[in-house]
């Protein structure tokens, strides 16, 4: 108990630390390091908080591909830093933002102390109806099943972010290729590890995705490990990213939600409700839109680190 | 026979975390970028790989000790290339002031 | 016990990022910084779902299945944000608010 | 022996946080990069004995993945500190 509790501690401590260092570090690469070590910590703490969906999340989008996406940032903006280091705020507004940000920190940790004892839950309700849908996994049962709405707008949002990130390309590269960060000469050795991981990689992330069902895993999961490794490949040189105005690209990218809606619109129309999954074939049903999901969770996920087209299609 | 193996995964860990300790005391020691990612990478490889060792005959039935080794094998071919990639890097680093 | 520790730490993460947010002058680091932020405001979940535990489970799953969505949006968000700034940059050459005023010469693009 | 998994992971963890203090500091950024190396090895670890501790298996899931996306932040960052480390390709582009 005692090993446990100070493991915790340990944990904590080096999460805040690391945070800390990393909203002081001076350069960008260095903030982006901390960043991600940062979030590999969190992960630690999802384990110990016995969220293990959760810490697969946050390894793979919170740590991997958002310290990706910034690093690519901080790379381009380089040219940037040393003359804009001289602009940090007068010591009044640091010393009042500080203060601000004690007493937020304060009343979270006031909230924390205070959450009511016995604690709130719906853990019963899940476990009650956990039999409806015929998957083992409680989070991907309330993922897709009883908050399946929440998660089908999601995919709307993400679908919606990419329109977004594309419409920030210049007038002429509509339609082209974005070019994701690229290694310049480490030619060989990145190629190699992109031939020798992305196989394993998409082994993983099928198998994170099949777990889903009965164990920790799921089609967030899996879709990231399998837009890391597309973005490997990318950025090893092997594969070029494709042009945005690809037919067969779009349709992928809106299959996740059109799955989804049609189902819905069929629980409407021969059920009881939107997104009434059909009692004999829920776990069928619930496979397919999760294998949707996963390859439109992927491509999305991987185009928007990409970056808006900024070369013009070639014919 | 549950003891032995018990004796066994206490050996094989605290040798992994010996080498982590190793690699650690390497790092802090050495002095420049090449012979600190020289520590890491060597000695914290062997690390996992005794932890991993040890904790085999605790793997849930053949299946679970696999994947113990596909991790092992998985952390073992990233490792050396990624540390092959920060090398260059270190060195690009170093042939300019 | 473990769950407030957690709990108290993301409450500071959350404050160190808000700090962040504020004074940092380079947008990036305030996107970074507002990851943190979210970072921590996700463990406050994580708090709340694992003195949820209930019914055979270790933690009450509906706040992990809100935090999982969550984590995937506010990667949405980052990646829109980067791209935004990447566009200042290009258009104007500024990667701070503060350019605004004080190099006005190299933004006339935009106000 | 749970405890005594639980209490090596707690030492490699510490291993951890010492090599990620060293690290970070730098001063070089090929030291920096080397934070993923240190999660790819030392964070595995940590992972598989809680793994074994606790008798979660899952966690030798997270473990996997872990493994897996610390090998491409250390391509991205490969390939950013280089960028970073180049020479200025003519300072910031003025219209």
């Amino acid at each position: 108990m005692t090993i446990d509790f100070a493991l915790d501690c340990g944990i904590a401590l080096l999460v805040l630390a690391v945070a800390g260092w990393t909203i002081v570090a001076r350069a960008s690469f260095a903030a982006v390091v901390g960043f991600v070590s940062f979030g590999l910590l969190v992960t630690l703490a999802w384990v110990r908080l016995a969220a293990i969906d959760v810490a697969l999340t946050e390894a793979a989008i919170g740590s991997g591909l958002t310290g990706a996406l910034l690093l690519g940032a901080a790379a381009r903006l380089r040219s940037n830093e040393t003359a804009k280091q001289a602009e940090v705020p007068g010591a009044a507004l640091r010393i009042a933002s500080a203060l601000l940000a004690a007493t937020v920190a304060a009343t979270l940790a006031a909230a924390v102390l205070l959450l009511p004892d016995p604690a709130p839950t719906l853990a019963p309700a899940a476990a009650a109806n956990s039999g409806a849908t015929g998957l083992g996994n409680p989070v991907t049962n309330v993922l897709i099943a009883f908050r399946a709405m929440d998660t089908m707008l999601e995919k709307v949002v993400l679908v919606l972010a990419l329109v977004g990130v594309w419409s920030l390309a210049a007038d002429r590269c509509w339609g082209g290729m974005p070019s994701p960060p690229r290694g310049a000469d480490s030619g060989d050795a990145t190629a190699f590890l992109a031939q020798l991981l992305t196989p394993l990689g998409i082994v993983v992330g099928i198998y994170i995705l099949w777990e889903g069902a009965d164990h920790p895993g799921g089609a967030f999961q899996g879709g990231t490990i399998l837009a890391a490794m597309w973005l490997l490949v990318m950025m090893a040189g092997l594969a070029k990213a494709p042009a945005i105005s690809r037919r067969s690209l779009r349709l992928v990218l809106i299959a996740g939600p059109a799955v989804f809606l049609v189902v819905g619109l069929a629980g409407l129309w021969f059920g009881a409700a939107f997104l009434a999954y059909p009692v004999d074939h829920a776990k069928a049903v619930i496979l397919v839109i999760e294998f949707v999901m996963t390859l439109t969770i992927a491509v999305t996920l991987a185009l928007l680190l990409a970056g808006p087209p900024d070369r013009e299609a070639s014919p | 026979m549950s003891i032995l193996l018990d004796i066994f995964t206490v050996v094989a860990v605290t040798a992994g975390a010996f080498f982590f300790l190793a690699g650690t005391v390497g790092l802090l020691r050495f002095p420049d970028p090449l012979t600190r990612l020289h520590a890491l990478s060597k000695a914290d490889n062997l690390g996992v790989g005794l932890i991993v060792l040890g904790l085999l005959p605790r793997a849930a039935g053949p299946i679970g000790a696999l994947k113990l080794i596909a991790v092992w094998l998985l952390v073992q071919a990233a490792g050396a290339t990624v540390s092959q990639l920060i090398a260059r890097a270190a060195r690009r680093g170093m042939s300019q002031p | 016990m473990s769950a407030t520790v957690f709990g108290l730490c993301g409450a500071v993460a959350a404050g160190l990022g808000l700090y962040g947010v504020i004074t940092d002058a380079q947008l990036l680091r305030k996107i970074l910084a507002f990851n943190m932020l979210g970072a921590g405001v996700f463990l406050f979940f994580g708090v709340v779902a694992r003195r949820g535990a209930a019914a055979g489970f270790a933690g009450d799953p509906v706040p992990h299945a809100l935090v999982i969505t969550g984590m995937v949006v506010a990667f949405a968000a980052t990646a829109m944000a980067v791209a935004l700034l990447l566009r200042l940059f290009t258009a104007s050459g500024a990667a701070t608010f503060a350019a605004d005023t004080t190099s006005a010469d190299s933004d006339s693009t935009d106000t | 022996m749970a405890e005594f998994l639980l209490a090596a992971s707690g030492f490699v963890l510490a291993m951890v946080a010492v090599g990620l203090v060293r690290v970070l500091h730098g001063p070089a950024n090929a030291d920096r990069m080397m934070a993923t190396q240190l999660f790819g090895t030392g964070g595995i670890a940590v992972l598989l004995l809680m793994a074994a501790a606790t008798d979660v298996t899952a966690l030798e899931d997270v473990a996997l993945v872990m493994a897996l996306l610390a090998a491409f932040a250390a391509v991205a960052f490969v390939i950013g500190g280089a960028r970073s480390d180049a020479p200025e390709p003519g300072a910031a582009r003025r219209p």
